[in-house]
């Protein structure tokens, strides 16, 4: 039996249908909630194709930053009041449009002659590695990253803070 | 034997190891806090109450669990396990020994933090689903409070790893042969030490859980068994905590004469009850001050500590001139704990 | 092993319902939420391209930090955006939200 | 309040035999600062204390409170007590000189048909309460109170329990054994 | 400003009658904005048991009964005013060593008082070290009156014109002992909290009152002294055998939380001083004067007001004959003392609130009666 | 799924796998043994002995909120610092002075809020 | 003086509940035992006090008598306390309060009336605003008389409530 | 810091001095002669009868009139082995409402009544009365 397949299909299926819990939920906090889990199933994804520091990554921003950022809001705009809608008038449209692309995407997958992987085993990519071709060859966008950084900072509290005094 | 064998094995008795660690430690904390406030903590239930946890945990098993009327029924169950599975798996990681670990991870370190902050989470789930106001004032306290103390304790403990080399546990403690990183990492300890009891929710940080003001803040419409596994995760953390600082700067398992794993209980409990000790004697502080004072104090004190460790290591300086000047930078930081709290 | 039109396929499914989540959902923050699922599909993709077809493999995982990083940014910020027009207009539905008629 | 209650309401408490004042200086001061006024002066114990008409009230407290020689500035009680014999209520303001360190008593009578009296707490804040449990608990009024609210009767309460009239339930002697026999 | 309170719809929050720390049974409803108080409504009467009315109905001698039980902390001291002004009425006098005994007790009260306000105080501040220290020493003073007046918390010691017994015959060793105790413990309580920055940060400038609001207010006691007005009926309205002996009235000058704790800590040490010097001066004679065995005044009236640990606690009394009091009117400090608490708690945080509280030191029996 | 990872995070599969069980079997214990019984007031919320006040909601204040984003950016900036913190030896005192640049940037942020009053609360 | 055993009100509510009593009766014998030995070592009450009788609760939980050697100590919130001790005088107004705390409490619970108050209405009986004895309001268990009573009588009444807590879980053994 | 480590010292300091605390139903409190139990009757060893007469002066001074007494003829007047012509036939004190405030022991004329060192009285039912049979006893458990 293959078991990482087998486990890629049960993480697989277990974020998908969390995506979709998301997408479809009627409480919001409950769509930050499945939110969580599908974030974290792709995190198990990544640690199947060995990208074990990426997993831990997405588990510390995602699974630790960004879901409690997201709640945060969520209880800062009342949520728990007023009537839940759960779709606009675009929901037909956009159900068609989400099942197109699925389709799309599934043709290009499955007829693109993708070329055979190098090795069988996949092999885990050591953090030191990373870390030297981060820090040599991806200076310039890691410096950049900080600036991104800054200015999403300064943007968020000139926003969020404008007008409260 | 296969390997996956072998790890349920060492699972099972990392389980069965917490579990019983977490009792000792309830009873442990009253029975020091008891002799701290001049009494005698549990007396009454087997020799020197030490029977009283597991009679504890007994009775929350066979209590009645409520549920609210007024909570989100799916995310009031479900956040004990959110709170509890985090914060269990990080014993993975946690070497006792060599060999006494359940996996020895590369990335340990970070592997660590990376787990436990889903538990944040799983604070303010159970805080928005109890429906209860001190419940949700709680949870947004715990939450506010634990994300602004991740980040210095993240920062603290990156020191170690630029002295170390490595986020793998066990390489940190065999590069403390012969010089324990406390005295390296001064700053870094203190940093660590104090954004743990943030972490931890434990006084003088317990603004989140604060009697006297929220009540039992997140867990207050908890009962039953559901509380005992916030109470249950509370106390795994501050035993893994204590043994994360024990392992990362203390050295672990190092020491002489006695056997590794002693070395190590030995380091993990002097820690423990350090913490017990804090919470005997400390008073709250107040969540502004609490902010304020990570934000302000810890954060940039983190960094210079980063920032000394950095030209030590690259200049190669002699080792005495990080001490002192680690020293140094905690005697102007504890100057400044009061000048900062009152801005 | 898992061959890659399984991780690719799975991958699509995510960005397939992040794209449904964007098209029908009305609340801004929920919206935010679905786009995140579709930058983890790329997340994924990436990954996934880099383990089994580049010839430095861990291009991908770089890259996929930058866009966790920046997707971190973009959260903060649209989140902001979106505190200041509830706080403006009490709503975060899309549909009120009309930008020109500010 | 009203032309033909205030004639009536000045000599309301139990009348006591004029003798001898205890507290001649204090008497004279007093009589100069609320000249105009209506005042009978009256022998207590252990301080000084004046009977007004209850109209008057809240310009004599504020003359004896803002007086330089007098300054009560602290208001230490308000007690209002039932005298049914007389139909009666007698509010009794006792003050005291935080700076000069004297005191004295303030007395007015309000009738039982008319019981509204001026409420002093735009002279002393900390009259506040007293005035809320006096209105509760005897059912007085008092007239440009802020926030006259029940204060410690529950809601559903019925009655004002400091009056005579209202009786508290004699004890059974032996009620305790009933729950053997 | 005002789109800001879009966002902040009204949120109230109810503290009391049951929470850790609103020290009995009082109620608060809080408007919140954030973490920080807009508008607070004190609600009382949890406690209220009609102590007024069923004082009407019991003779003069068991009235005490009930005054022990308004301020629970200091029965003695609740005592002490109405025996009084049952005195003044019956103009009886008291034999001197019946008035030491009564200071020495009502000032060990006040010390066992303040202990109760440290313990609770450093409780709501989330340190739970300081209520064990105070009990451990409040516990001594208890031994000492369970030797002197039989009870631990009521008393029903004073009587008119005395006591009820004299001291009892070890009360000479009992009390030397019990003099360094208490000092050494006071010593712990100040090095536990009061140099603590994190107690200082909590208290220091927090629920501030100005002396003019203060006096306004009604406000008496440690918490109008810690406003910088020196205001005691011990000294100001002497009473009892208060002029004979020495004692400093300490005041502070911000009028805040922290102020009124050190004030209350210093107050102890100077009520000690009070009992040493009770101790030596302690004179013979009996402990009870000349008393009729029925106790039935004259018609009159009287207001006593005597310095309680929380501030004035005054008896006015009627009487108009018989065996039972006309009218027993109780001024109860911490009932005039919390008026003044939304003065203090405006603009403060959640956990601030508690901390005023806890400073003005409230007896819910005595508020409610 | 091969190699040194495969053992390691087996391992904390297995760990989760048994967190959860541990927990499912504690609360389906409880549920068999522990004594029930509905009552309408028994699910009412505990507000300190009273019926609940006025709405459930609590007011978050927006620095919360701005409590987070600082969170978030330093979190994305950890997880850069601890690869480097790694490596940068090797790679010499430049990679040593991008981080301090790095922070330094990042730092600014901070400043900018400190200056803001962000990090202040009245 | 003899003491007559009676079935707390609140424990027959819980008993004959939940799926646990569908068990053969030996093993439920046996695991009452043990569980009415964990419920009698770890009885928590409320953070509760009313009155004067408060005062010397709290004294009793400080350190000269020191409930915790009994396993006793408090927590605020009903939902994790499994006892409700009463100190203090109930008045009419705290009545529904208190019936609300006792009603959020988990099963199974227990009361005790602490002092003349709490058990009889005691000084104030005559009040016109106090509840004549807490058993009028809540099922009390174990009541302890005194004005206040001393710590060490509390005590006492929790090891009285203790022996009953035994006596039931024996009692509901000789029933199977 | 200087606060908080010398709290610290005192909270270690603390830690190893002697626990005070009196292990209860272990070892006993030590009350003083004075202390105020409930109240018990005091039995009269050379006539063998309590010096109780039933007078009533305490039931009606009771504050809480938690006091029932009766009185009788004394039996043993007859055979001039006691001179009290009156004597104690019901005497009930309902424990539940008793405050210990001693004003029976205060007002009795006979010094018939005083305060025991009894404090344990925990029941399982409110109407608990001690009867003359308890009162009596009582003294001999623990009264001074």
């Amino acid at each position: 039996m293959n078991v990482p397949l087998v486990l890629f299909w049960v993480f697989g299926a277990a974020s998908l249908t969390a995506g979709l819990l998301v997408v479809t939920s009627k409480n919001i906090a409950h769509a930050a909630f499945y939110l969580l889990f599908a974030l974290v199933g792709v995190a198990v994804l990544f640690l199947l194709m060995a990208a074990d520091f990426l997993a831990l990554v997405q588990f510390l921003i995602y699974g630790g930053a960004i879901v409690v950022l997201l709640l945060f809001a969520l209880m800062l705009t009342r949520i728990r009041e007023g009537p839940v809608i759960v779709g606009n008038s675009q929901k037909p449209l956009a159900i068609v449009a989400g099942l197109a692309l699925l389709a799309l995407l599934l043709s290009v997958v499955f007829v693109t002659p993708w070329p055979k992987p190098a090795t069988e085993a996949i092999q885990r990519i050591e953090v030191p590695v990373i870390g030297e071709s981060l820090f040599t060859d991806w200076l310039f966008p890691f410096e950049i990253v900080s600036l991104v950084l800054l200015v999403a900072l300064i943007g968020a509290i000139v926003i969020a803070r404008s007008g409260d005094d | 034997m296969p390997e996956w064998v072998e790890s349920i094995i060492r699972v099972a008795i990392a389980i069965g190891f917490v579990l019983t660690t977490v009792l000792v430690l309830i009873w442990l904390e009253r029975k020091v806090i008891g002799h701290i406030q001049q009494r005698l903590g549990p007396m009454r239930t087997g020799f020197h109450g030490f029977l009283q946890s597991p009679a504890d945990a007994v009775k929350l098993l066979v209590k009645e669990d409520i549920i609210p009327a007024a909570a989100d029924r799916w995310a009031f169950q479900l956040a004990p396990a959110l709170v509890f599975v985090p914060i269990f798996l990080t014993v993975v990681s946690i070497p006792f020994t060599r060999t006494l670990v359940v996996r020895n991870l590369d990335l340990g370190l970070f592997y660590v933090f990376a787990i436990s902050s889903i538990s944040i989470v799983g604070i303010v789930m159970a805080g928005w689903a109890s429906g209860n106001k001190y419940a949700l004032l709680g949870s947004v306290r715990a939450g506010a409070q634990m994300v602004s103390y991740e980040i210095p304790l993240v920062f603290s403990i990156l020191g170690v790893a630029m002295v170390a080399g490595s986020l793998n546990l066990e390489t940190i403690v065999d590069a403390q042969r012969g010089l324990w990183y406390i005295v390296l990492q001064p700053v870094g300890m203190f940093i660590f030490l104090v954004a743990s009891l943030a972490e931890l929710n434990r006084t003088p940080f317990d603004i989140p859980v604060a009697e006297s003001e929220v009540v039992g803040g997140p867990y207050v419409e908890y009962s039953g068994i559901r509380w005992g596994v916030f109470f249950l995760s509370e106390y795994a953390n501050t035993f893994i905590i204590s043994a994360l600082a024990a392992v990362v700067f203390l050295a672990g398992w190092r020491g002489p004469l006695l056997p590794g794993w002693l070395w190590f209980l030995i380091k993990t409990y002097a820690i423990i009850l350090i913490i017990f000790w804090f919470r005997a004697t400390l008073p709250r502080l107040r969540i502004d001050q609490l902010m304020t004072f990570a934000w302000k104090l810890l954060l940039p004190l983190a960094f210079v500590n980063l920032l000394i460790t950095g030209l030590y290591l690259v200049y190669d300086w002699p080792r005495w001139i990080l001490f002192v000047a680690s020293v140094a930078v905690l005697a102007v930081a504890s100057r400044l704990v009061y000048v900062v709290g009152r801005a | 092993m898992i061959p890659l039109q399984h991780i690719l396929a799975l991958s699509a499914g995510l960005f397939a319902i992040g794209v449904y989540g964007v098209l029908s959902r009305r609340n801004a923050i929920l919206i935010l939420m679905s786009i995140e699922l579709m930058l983890n599909a790329v997340n994924i993709n990436l990954i996934a391209f880099a383990m089994y077809l580049a010839p430095d493999r861990f291009v991908g995982q770089i890259f996929a930090i930058f866009i966790i990083s920046i997707a971190a940014a973009e959260v903060g910020l649209a989140l902001a955006i979106i505190l200041r027009v509830y706080r403006t207009r009490a709503t975060i539905d899309v549909d009120n939200i009309d930008l020109m008629k500010w | 309040m009203t032309e033909e209650h205030s004639a009536h309401s000045v000599h309301t408490a139990p009348k006591k035999e004029p003798g001898p004042s205890l507290f001649p200086e204090m008497e004279r001061l007093v009589a100069e600062v609320l000249s105009g006024i209506e005042v009978t002066s009256e022998q207590v114990v252990d301080e000084h204390a004046i009977i007004i008409d209850r109209k008057d009230l809240l310009a004599v407290c504020r003359r004896l409170k803002d007086n330089q020689r007098l300054s009560f500035d602290l208001l230490r009680c308000v007690s209002v007590v039932d005298y049914p014999n007389e139909s009666v209520f007698q509010a009794v303001y006792h003050l005291y000189s935080i700076g000069l360190k004297h005191r004295m008593a303030v007395k007015t009578g309000i009738p039982y048909d008319d019981a509204i009296v001026d409420s002093v707490t735009s002279v002393w804040a900390g009259a506040d309460w007293h005035e809320r449990e006096a209105a509760e608990l005897l059912g007085v009024e008092f007239r440009g109170h802020p926030n006259l609210r029940p204060l410690l009767l529950p809601d559903d309460f019925e009655g004002h329990p400091l009056r005579k009239s209202f009786k508290v339930p004699e004890l059974d002697q032996a009620r305790f054994r009933r729950g053997r026999e | 400003m005002a789109e800001s309170r879009l966002e902040t719809v009204d949120m109230f929050i109810n503290m009391g009658p049951q929470h850790p720390s609103t020290h009995g049974v009082f109620r608060m409803v809080l408007t919140i904005d954030g973490e920080q108080i807009v508008d607070m409504k004190p609600h009382i009467g949890y406690l209220h048991r009609g102590v007024e009315k069923l004082a009407e109905g019991l003779r003069y001698r068991e009235v005490t009964v009930l005054l022990d039980r308004t301020d629970y902390l200091a029965a003695l001291n609740n005592e002490l005013p109405y025996v009084m002004a049952l005195e003044k009425l019956l103009d009886v006098k008291v034999p001197e060593r019946a008035e030491y005994i009564r200071v020495l007790v009502c000032e060990l009260n006040r010390i066992a008082s303040h202990l109760m306000f440290y313990g609770a105080f450093g409780a709501d501040a989330g340190a739970t070290t300081p209520f064990m220290y105070a009990f451990r020493d409040r516990e001594e003073i208890q031994h000492f009156f369970e030797a002197v007046t039989g009870g631990r918390l009521m008393h029903n010691y004073f009587r008119v014109g005395g006591v009820r017994y004299d001291l009892p015959e070890d009360w000479r060793e009992r009390l030397t002992k019990l003099i360094p105790h208490l000092r050494k413990g006071i010593v712990d309580c100040e090095r536990l909290l009061s140099d603590n920055e994190i107690f200082l940060n909590r208290t220091i400038g927090v629920g501030q009152i100005s002396a003019a609001d203060a006096i306004d207010y009604g406000l008496t006691g440690p918490n109008l002294r810690a406003c910088g007005v020196r205001l005691d009926l011990r000294r100001d309205q002497p009473y009892s055998v208060y002029p004979k002996l020495e004692f400093d009235v300490p005041t502070r000058s911000r009028g805040d939380c922290y102020d009124r704790y050190l004030l209350r800590v210093e107050e102890m040490r100077q009520s000690l001083r009070i009992v040493e010097q009770c101790l030596e001066q302690m004179p013979d004679g009996p402990s009870l004067g000349e008393v009729p065995r029925v106790i039935r005044p004259k018609e009159g009236e009287v207001y006593v007001g005597t310095e309680n640990p929380r501030g004035e606690y005054g008896i006015y009394l009627v009487s108009r004959g018989g065996d039972y009091p006309y009218r027993v009117k109780v001024r109860a400090p911490s009932f005039c003392n919390l008026m003044a608490l939304n003065e203090m708690m405006r603009g403060c945080y959640i956990a601030d609130c508690v901390l005023i509280l806890g400073s003005i030191d409230i007896v819910l029996g005595e508020v409610d009666r | 799924m091969h190699g040194e990872v495969a053992v390691n995070y087996t391992a904390v599969l297995i760990t989760a796998i048994a967190g959860f069980g541990l927990i499912a079997v504690l609360f389906v214990a409880s549920s068999i043994l522990s004594p029930r019984r509905y009552s309408e007031k028994k699910v009412t919320t505990y507000e300190c002995g009273m019926l609940p006040l006025g709405r459930f909601w609590t007011q978050v204040h927006i620095r919360y909120y701005i409590f987070g984003i600082l969170f978030v950016l330093f979190d994305v900036e950890a997880v850069f610092l601890f690869p480097w913190a790694i490596v940068f030896l090797r790679l010499g005192p430049v990679a040593f002075y991008e981080m301090v640049i790095f922070l330094a940037i990042l730092l600014f942020g901070l400043l900018y809020a400190w200056k803001k009053g962000v990090l202040q609360w009245k | 003086m003899e003491v007559v055993w009676r079935e707390s009100p609140s424990l027959a509510l819980a008993n004959g509940h939940g799926l646990y009593h569908h068990l053969p009766g030996v093993i439920t014998a046996k695991t009452d035992y043990l569980f009415a030995m964990a419920r009698k070592s770890s009885l928590w009450p409320l953070t509760f006090g009313l009155a004067c009788c408060a005062i010397e609760m709290i004294g009793a939980y400080m350190a000269e008598h020191d409930l915790d050697r009994f396993g006793v100590v408090t927590w605020p919130s009903p939902r994790q306390s499994d006892v409700m001790i009463i100190a203090g005088t109930a008045v009419k107004k705290m009545a529904e309060p208190i019936k609300l705390l006792w009603e959020q409490m988990p099963l199974p619970k227990w009361a005790i009336a602490m002092g003349a108050c709490a058990t009889d209405g005691g000084p104030f009986q005559r009040s016109y605003s106090t509840v004549q004895g807490a058993d009028q309001i809540i099922p009390i268990d174990v009541y302890v008389p005194g004005c206040p009573p001393r710590p060490q009588a509390l005590l006492y009444g929790i090891i009285k409530l203790q022996e009953k807590i035994m006596a039931e879980a024996s009692n509901r053994k000789a029933a199977v | 810091m200087l606060g908080m480590l010398k709290g610290l010292m005192t909270t270690m300091q603390s830690h190893f001095r002697k626990p005070v605390t009196i292990q209860y139903p272990d070892e006993r409190p030590d009350l003083p002669p004075r202390y105020a139990g409930f109240p018990g009757l005091i039995w009269d060893a050379n006539v063998g009868e309590p010096f109780c007469t039933g007078c009533q002066v305490c039931a009606r001074f009771c504050p809480t009139q938690c006091i029932y007494v009766t009185m009788k003829d004394n039996p043993k007047v007859g055979d001039g082995t006691s001179k009290r012509r009156k004597i104690v036939d019901e005497f009930e004190l309902n424990v539940s409402c008793c405050t210990q405030c001693a004003v029976c022991v205060e007002v009795c004329n006979f010094d018939a009544i005083e305060m025991t060192h009894t404090f344990e009285m925990a029941s399982y039912s409110r109407e608990q009365v001690m009867n003359l049979q308890d009162m009596l006893s009582m003294k001999e458990k623990g009264g001074p």
